[in-house]
């Protein structure tokens, strides 16, 4: 048995070619109206916490969008939402509730930062290639524990992969404190620093914004590419039904392994690019929230390319938008995760209370 | 008139302000300072708290910087690679880290000796038990942490050649219920004097050691009333006078490129014993011990080697 | 390894230190499988632990009675449970994603509350606790009698819960109704049953339970409050639920199985046992993973499993 | 004495008018059948007086008074039961779980009263099933019963069956015809929709007709007859000639396919295309289900299976079609070792396979009908090139095979789920001869067809058979089955009881063969006599 879930969020099954622009609009159109709504709740309790909603609202704004600065940052952290929900989006419409992708990240950050600490000789460009493989394969080979499991065994994969997200945890720990410490780090959790040439190079100067942001770009592409490829399709039969899948001629395990394999590849360079863009080593902590925020984003995107990467902007916007309200305008850091809640649980309820508007 | 000097200052704590222990600790010497400060210079704090993801750290630490900020503080280990980085680029601005090894010309350490706290509750700990077996809790095995557990071992094994060390990390700062386990554990084990190394799981081994009737040791701020029938002492720590120093410096133009350290010789950590329990646990072969060792720190003469390349198994 | 510290009472200690690991998981393990059997995928329970944490530990605080503190505990998860409801049930979003959701809120809104009830304090305020009660004659068994029969009252309840648990479910009408929702929602339907009515009512079993379940943290262990002090026991109570099959009985095993990998990793540090504490760390998840593949195929799942209901009518 | 009166009642689906101020009126002690094509809106209609759907216009009165249905609550208050063409059970459940669900309070259950008074009703209308069963080890015809006893359980006074009879073998046809007659004699009101005329005329008292969602037809049984039933549901919209056939068709099938039905193109140096050696399979209970089977099928030859539901024809189909593991022997397709196939090989062979289930492994009802129609050739070309869907040439594709096989569907995009269950049937036979396959497995083709359909797909069975394709048709219809088959192999507990030429074929003898009695021991007996 699989675990199955509808999701009511348009995800195309009509063949009226790839992407449903209607369902797209009305989808945004009623986020939209979903996340005026959550500002409302938010701002009721910034009064009731004595706090002014519009000067903590306008400051969410700036810390979005204010400067260049500013909004380079929310690419960022866009970066890793996207590639994460491109991922988990593979698996939803196969019908692979993977919610593993902190630990798929953590194991692609593990695996590329060893390539690049550990291989030697290498001209820069092929170095980099082969850790960004390497993450790939990390993420990959975490997320077919899973899909083994599942595809052979029937283990129900939400219970697997949030078990390996913690076991990735303890791992990442247990080598930035053991085999991949730092030796020259006074016993800090951390390992060394990645070769400088293996950094990737900045978008703009002086922003954190690199080349990552391009290769979560390069995934949307990917997925756009990929549903409208016998492989998507393959892939969105076996989720509809496993037993007609059987039927109609489909290796069912293969189909269901290989998709999370794609996906965990996917999140595994996802961790590559936290590592190579941001951190330049490993250290803990490197994934927290990501994986949560990545299937939210897949969701809310109603699994669709384009819908994940307007969700995915608009949760950084959120988040990062959120982290300055906190410290500007002086907002409790919990009344962010309320908020953030809120937006969550509004959007998804969105084609309930809005159904009129947009029919 | 003289015009008193402005400063911004930014406190960013990985954790809540009221957690009895790190953050609280840093949170209340922050405004100590700031408060000592009055009328020399006028301080404008900002505190952010929770921020704890290496993610947002440096998105943070940018934002602060580009708001003309001149003193940024980290309160944590966590702080030290986005300070670093983020420090080329903004040389106008102070960057304060707390625990780490890594400086710049506007980049310094503040740090706590841990070990020496570590060292003392080892002696008191060795001394006092009558099983020959003692115990020590903590988060995460890290930094400072680190350096605690391990002087605790050699206090411990300092005075009492047969004592027996446990050591837990919970694995997690709020995990409480799992924190008080691992004590239990170390009782159940034979441990009769506990200490913890902080943090929200340092209330939950009090908690333990309460129920089970034993003696422990507080750490970082004074817990001796949390459970005072049987908290003999608290290693506390007073982040004040490094903050208030650190501002300082900033006016001056004197900051970085070196460490700033609390320790028993600048008084910036103490032991806080509770009173009553003390009269009846330490006797004068204990306070013996623990004067010559408070002395060998000040004075320096009391070296216990490299504590992070020594390995807790 | 320090095998001499291994005694009996060590281990007795062992095994009643799995028990109360398990307690807490196994309140809202029992109120997951109802809203499982009713077909409906709780992911937030870890959120509204938290929440029943703190509505228990406020509710006692400021009564003075630890029972009141449990009450709100249970009606404050219950909300909780009514809000997932609207939006997996009424809005029939996606139960996953809605967990989540659910999560998030929980543990910012907890944090959030407490800050607003008790402002910034040098020490936080606390409460006594459930006190342990050994029973009597059974208390005093040798060995059973310690891991068993000496602990506090809440610990108690939730052996009683399970066997009230397996009755309602399997020998009252309404179990048999909360099973069909969750088996085969059209059969339900066209008998006459609200599908809609009974998925809320068993989440908000769930959310009632999870509340005390959260609420055992500061009411029945540590007498204080502490932000995300469930760490992570919500989605162990979810696996404990899979891996017991949707059984009460069972979930007091699995709880068990779970509460005792738990306190083995934390035994074997004490013991200093040759490996790095991280690694043991990972004992109690990897026990979760191995015991989930055992049963597996054997994992019936309710028919309608995570599936929003609706008579197909546009 | 009138029990129901439905005025007006109108039911709009986005794209339909299911229902269009439809007039009804129901009586107590009387069988009302109800008829018309697939996607006439019967189903709709009905699901209404149960309060599944609500009417966009309309009122219902019950015993005269007005009523509003909000659900299937407010139907068994008032006294309505449903039975469903697919029925909605608790398949975990035992018998009397699935009865007592939602009744009685939320209290304890008192399992051996319960049991008592199921039995007690059971008895009272001869319905015979055992209460403590669980559901899903029950046959097709039992848990009919099952659903028909728990509407009576619920003190049903009216009693909707929706195709009761698409599904049963004709003795529990026969044996539902008699507890209807009986039900109609304590003064309950039953509407009956079925495909079947025939039937309908034996067990029913009334007829109406919808059309499009229209009434078109109301009679007295014994005033009206086939042709004119028929003519009724088709309508007038057709050209003469297409009448005439369908008519005819209605009247009597055997006589207008006879040109084709009466010589098999199959030759003696035909290839053999099915071949099935000493087969044994085992059932989902993992159960010997198919217990050695052995037969051979060859180009431009329809062997039917005949025997009564569950008896290991659907596992034997599923180990042809390899979607169910082969425990021993061996299947062969045009000559060709296919026992250690996939699926995937058997459809690449150039093999079509109609299951009897199309819920479960036909159709994806979420996916619009493009997609369905191509669930087996998308990765092909022309539908796909380089890996690529083609999705103009998919669409291309669907939308021609709905004009051909008269899909009733607004277009191409609509999910399957919202098409009529004939229609769907439809869909799936299209999407399977749509190949020129040379080998076809079909397991109850015509399952809830109506007439104009179920002739359709007779006609092009026959077709493909003179194409020279080899076809395996099982059906509990001995009807179709005589209608259609060179050969007659009837199936019993998993056991051939031996193969019958057309002709030799005659009800009486494949009744007893269906009933365990093997060919043999029935010629033997002949020799005797
Ligand atoms: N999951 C799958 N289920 C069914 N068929 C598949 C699946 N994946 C691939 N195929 C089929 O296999 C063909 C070749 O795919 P691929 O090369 O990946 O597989 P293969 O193992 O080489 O298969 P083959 O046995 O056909 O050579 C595809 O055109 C497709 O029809
Ligand atoms: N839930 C629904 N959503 C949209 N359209 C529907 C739905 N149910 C039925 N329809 C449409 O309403 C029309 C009538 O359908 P209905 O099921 O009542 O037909 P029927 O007379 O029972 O046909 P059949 O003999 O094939 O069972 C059909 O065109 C069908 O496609
Ligand atoms: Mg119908
Ligand atoms: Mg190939």
């Amino acid at each position: 048995m699989s675990t199955t879930t509808a999701d009511t969020a348009g995800t195309g099954t009509a063949e009226r070619a790839p992407l449903p622009w209607r369902t797209l609009w009305d989808n945004v159109v009623q986020a939209a109206l979903s996340l005026v709504l959550a500002l409302v709740v938010g701002g009721a309790l910034l009064l009731v916490s004595g706090r002014d909603p519009i000067a903590a609202y306008r400051s969410l704004y700036y810390g979005a969008f204010g400067t260049t600065d500013r909004f380079t940052e929310t690419l960022v952290k866009a970066t890793p939402l996207l590639l994460v929900a491109v991922s988990v989006s593979i698996c939803f419409r196969a019908q692979v509730w993977n919610i593993g992708a902190e630990g798929q990240m953590i194991l692609g950050a593990i695996f590329s930062t060893w390539v690049a600490l550990h291989v030697k000789g290498l001209p820069p460009l092929l170095h980099l290639v082969l850790a960004f493989l390497a993450g790939a394969l990390g993420g990959l080979l975490w997320s077919l524990i899973a899909g083994v499991l599942k595809a052979y065994l029937q283990a129900n994969e939400v219970i697997t992969t949030s078990m390996l997200n913690y076991i990735a945890v303890y791992l990442l720990a247990y080598l930035v404190r053991g085999p991949m410490m730092d030796p020259q780090g006074f016993n800090f959790p951390q390992s060394p620093l990645i070769p400088e040439e293996l950094e990737l190079p900045r978008l703009i100067a002086r922003t954190r914004l690199n080349v990552a942001f391009l290769v979560a770009l390069a995934a949307v592409l990917l997925a756009l590419v990929f549903w409208r490829s016998t492989w998507g399709r393959r892939t969105e039969i076996v989720g509809a039904s496993r037993r007609v899948a059987a039927h109609v001629g489909l290796n069912v395990p293969r189909t269901i392994l290989l998709a999370t394999a794609l996906s965990g590849a996917l999140t595994g360079i996802a961790g590559w690019g936290e590592i190579f863009g941001l951190h330049f080593r490993l250290i803990e902590e490197i994934t927290r929230g990501f994986g949560t925020l990545g299937i939210v984003v897949a969701l809310l995107g109603g699994l669709n390319p384009i819908g994940m990467t307007i969700a995915a902007f608009f949760f950084a916007a959120l988040v990062v938008g959120g982290n300055a309200m906190e410290r500007n305008a002086n907002v409790p850091f919990a009344l962010v995760d309320v908020i953030q809640g809120c937006v969550i649980l509004l959007v998804l309820s969105r084609a309930y209370l809005f159904k009129r508007s947009s029919s | 008139q003289e015009e008193v000097p402005k400063v911004k200052v930014a406190l960013i704590l990985p954790g809540r302000a009221d957690d009895v222990s790190w953050n609280q600790a840093s949170f209340e010497g922050m405004n100590a300072a700031v408060e000592a400060l009055e009328g020399e210079i006028e301080v404008e704090l900002t505190v952010v708290e929770q921020v704890y993801d290496p993610v947002d750290i440096e998105p943070a630490l940018l934002d602060y910087a580009q708001q003309g900020y001149d003193l940024i503080v980290g309160h944590g280990f966590q702080f030290q690679e986005p300070i670093i980085k983020v420090a080329e680029d903004y040389p106008d601005v102070n960057f304060a880290i707390g625990t780490g090894f890594k400086m710049a010309p506007n980049v310094g350490v503040y740090d706590v000796k841990l070990e020496q706290g570590g060292y003392l509750m080892g002696l008191i700990a060795g001394y006092l038990t009558k099983s020959n077996i003692v115990g020590v809790v903590g988060g995460v095995d890290v930094s400072e942490i680190h350096r605690g557990h391990v002087a605790f071992v050699l206090g411990a094994q300092a005075i009492n050649e047969d004592v027996k060390v446990l050591s837990n990390f919970v694995g997690d700062f709020n995990d409480l219920a799992g924190a008080k386990e691992a004590a239990l554990s170390q009782i159940k084990a034979g441990a009769d004097v506990l200490w913890q190394s902080g943090d929200g799981i340092g209330i939950a081994v009090l908690g333990a050691c309460e129920e089970e009737g034993i003696l422990c040791m507080g750490n970082v701020a004074n817990q001796n009333e949390i459970a005072p029938e049987n908290t003999l002492a608290s290693f506390v720590y007073d982040w004040g006078p490094v903050y208030q120093q650190m501002i300082e410096e900033t006016v001056e133009g004197t900051f970085g490129n070196k460490y700033y350290w609390i320790e028993l010789a600048n008084e910036g950590v103490s032991v806080i014993y509770n009173e009553e329990l003390a009269e009846q646990y330490i006797d004068e072969e204990l306070q013996a011990a623990l004067d010559e060792a408070v002395e060998g720190f000040i004075e320096g003469t009391l070296d216990l080697g490299d504590l992070d390349a020594y390995k807790l198994e | 390894m320090n095998w001499d510290l291994i005694t009996v009472s060590f281990v007795v200690g062992v095994l009643a230190s799995a028990v109360r690991w398990a307690a807490p998981i196994l309140y809202a393990a029992l109120g997951e499988v109802f809203t499982e059997r009713a077909g409906i995928l709780n992911l937030g329970l870890e959120g509204i632990m938290l929440m029943g944490a703190l509505s228990g530990f406020i509710g006692a605080y400021n009564s003075g009675s630890l029972w009141i503190g449990l009450l709100l505990a249970a009606l404050v998860g219950m909300a909780m449970g009514l809000l997932m409801a609207f939006v997996s049930v009424t809005a029939r979003a996606n139960q996953v994603v809605a967990g989540l959701g659910i999560t998030i809120l929980g543990g910012g809104l907890s944090t959030l509350l407490f800050r607003l009830f008790f402002g910034l304090r040098t020490r936080p305020p606390t409460i006594k606790t459930f006190k342990v009660h050994s029973l009597p004659l059974l208390g005093d068994l040798p060995i059973v009698g310690e891991v068993l029969f000496e602990h506090n009252v809440m610990v108690y309840l939730v052996f009683i819960l399970v066997g009230v648990a397996w009755v309602v479910l399997y020998r009252t009408r309404f179990g048999l109704a909360l099973r069909a929702v969750g088996e085969r929602p059209e059969a339900a339907d066209t008998r006459g049953l609200n599908v809609t009515a009974l998925r809320y009512i068993s989440l908000m079993i769930g959310g009632a339970m999870a509340g005390l379940g959260g609420a055992y943290l500061p009411l029945a262990d540590l007498g204080i409050f502490w932000t995300q002090m469930t760490a992570g026991r919500g989605f162990i109570a979810v696996a404990v639920v899979v891996f017991s099959r949707w059984d009460p009985v069972r979930a007091l095993w699995g709880a068990l199985v779970f509460g005792g990998a738990a306190a083995l990793q934390t035994a074997l540090q004490t013991l200093r046992a040759p490996i790095d504490s991280e690694l043991l760390l990972m004992l109690p998840y990897i026990v979760t993973i191995i015991v989930l593949v055992g049963i597996s195929r054997r994992a019936e799942f309710p028919g309608a499993f995570a599936v929003p209901y609706s008579r197909g009518e546009k | 004495m009138i029990t129901v009166e439905m005025r007006g009642i109108t039911k709009r689906f986005p794209g339909v008018l299911a229902n269009d101020h439809v007039d009804l009126d129901l009586y107590a002690g009387e069988v009302h059948g109800l008829l018309g094509e697939n996607g006439a809106g019967k189903t709709t209609l009905m699901n209404i007086l149960f309060g599944l759907y609500q009417p966009d216009e309309g009122e219902i009165r019950v015993r005269g008074e007005p009523v509003t249905i909000h659900s299937p609550a407010d139907a068994i208050a008032l006294g309505i039961g449903m039975v469903h063409q697919h029925f909605k059970l608790v398949p975990p459940f035992t018998v009397t779980e699935n009865i007592i669900l939602g009744l009685g309070g939320w209290g304890f259950i008192d399992l051996a009263a319960a049991q008592r008074e199921i039995a007690a009703v059971a008895a009272q209308y001869g319905l015979d099933v055992d209460p403590t069963a669980r559901v899903q080890t029950l046959s097709v015809g039992v848990q009919q019963r099952v659903e028909i006893l728990s509407s009576l359980y619920r003190g049903a006074e009216v009693l909707i069956l929706d195709e009761p009879t698409a599904v049963l073998t004709p003795q529990e046809a026969e044996s539902l015809a008699i507890t209807l007659r009986r039900m109609a004699e304590m003064d309950k009101t039953i509407v009956f929709i079925s495909h079947k005329l025939e039937e309908v005329l034996r067990v029913t008292d009334r007829v109406t007709v919808l059309r499009a969602g229209r009434v078109v037809y109301t009679s007295m049984t014994r005033d009206t007859d086939k042709a004119t039933l028929a003519r009724e549901m088709i309508g007038h919209e057709l050209t003469s000639l297409e009448r005439a056939k369908v008519l005819a068709l209605a009247g009597d099938e055997d006589a207008v396919l006879s040109g084709t039905t009466g010589a098999s193109a199959a030759t003696n140096n035909a290839p053999n295309l099915i071949e099935v050696r000493d087969l044994h399979v085992r059932d989902d209970r993992d159960l010997p289900a198919v217990r050695g089977i052995s037969f051979q099928v060859h180009g431009g030859e329809i062997l039917g299976i005949a025997g009564v539901d569950g008896n290991g024809q659907r596992e034997l189909v599923e180990a042809i079609t390899r979607v169910r593991p082969i425990q021993s022997g061996q299947v062969f397709i045009a000559g060709e070792d296919a026992t250690h196939w996939k699926a995937r090989d058997f459809i690449r062979h150039n093999a079509a396979y109609i299951s009897d289930d199309r819920h479960r492994d036909g159709l994806i009802f979420n996916f619009d009908l493009s997609r369905n129609v191509t669930l087996k050739v998308f990765d092909q070309q022309p539908f796909a090139r380089a890996g690529l869907l083609n999705f103009p040439a998919i669409v291309r594709f669907a939308r021609d095979l709905i004009a051909r096989f008269d899909v009733r569907a607004p277009g191409p995009h609509i999910p399957a789920g919202k098409l009529s269950g004939g229609n769907q049937q439809k869909l799936v036979v299209a999407r399977e001869f749509s190949q020129n396959p040379r080998v076809i497995v079909a397991n109850k083709p015509t399952r809830g067809l109506d007439i104009g359909a179920a002739a359709y797909v007779h006609e092009k069975l026959l077709e493909e058979r003179a194409r020279g394709v080899a076809i395996l048709l099982v059906s509990s219809d001995l009807d179709e089955v005589l209608l259609l088959s060179d050969r007659v192999l009837v199936m019993f507990n998993g056991q051939s009881m031996g193969v019958l030429r057309r002709g030799e074929a005659d009800p009486q003898t494949l009744g007893l063969m269906m009933a365990g009695t093997p060919l043999t021991a029935l010629r033997v007996q002949e020799k005797v006599s």
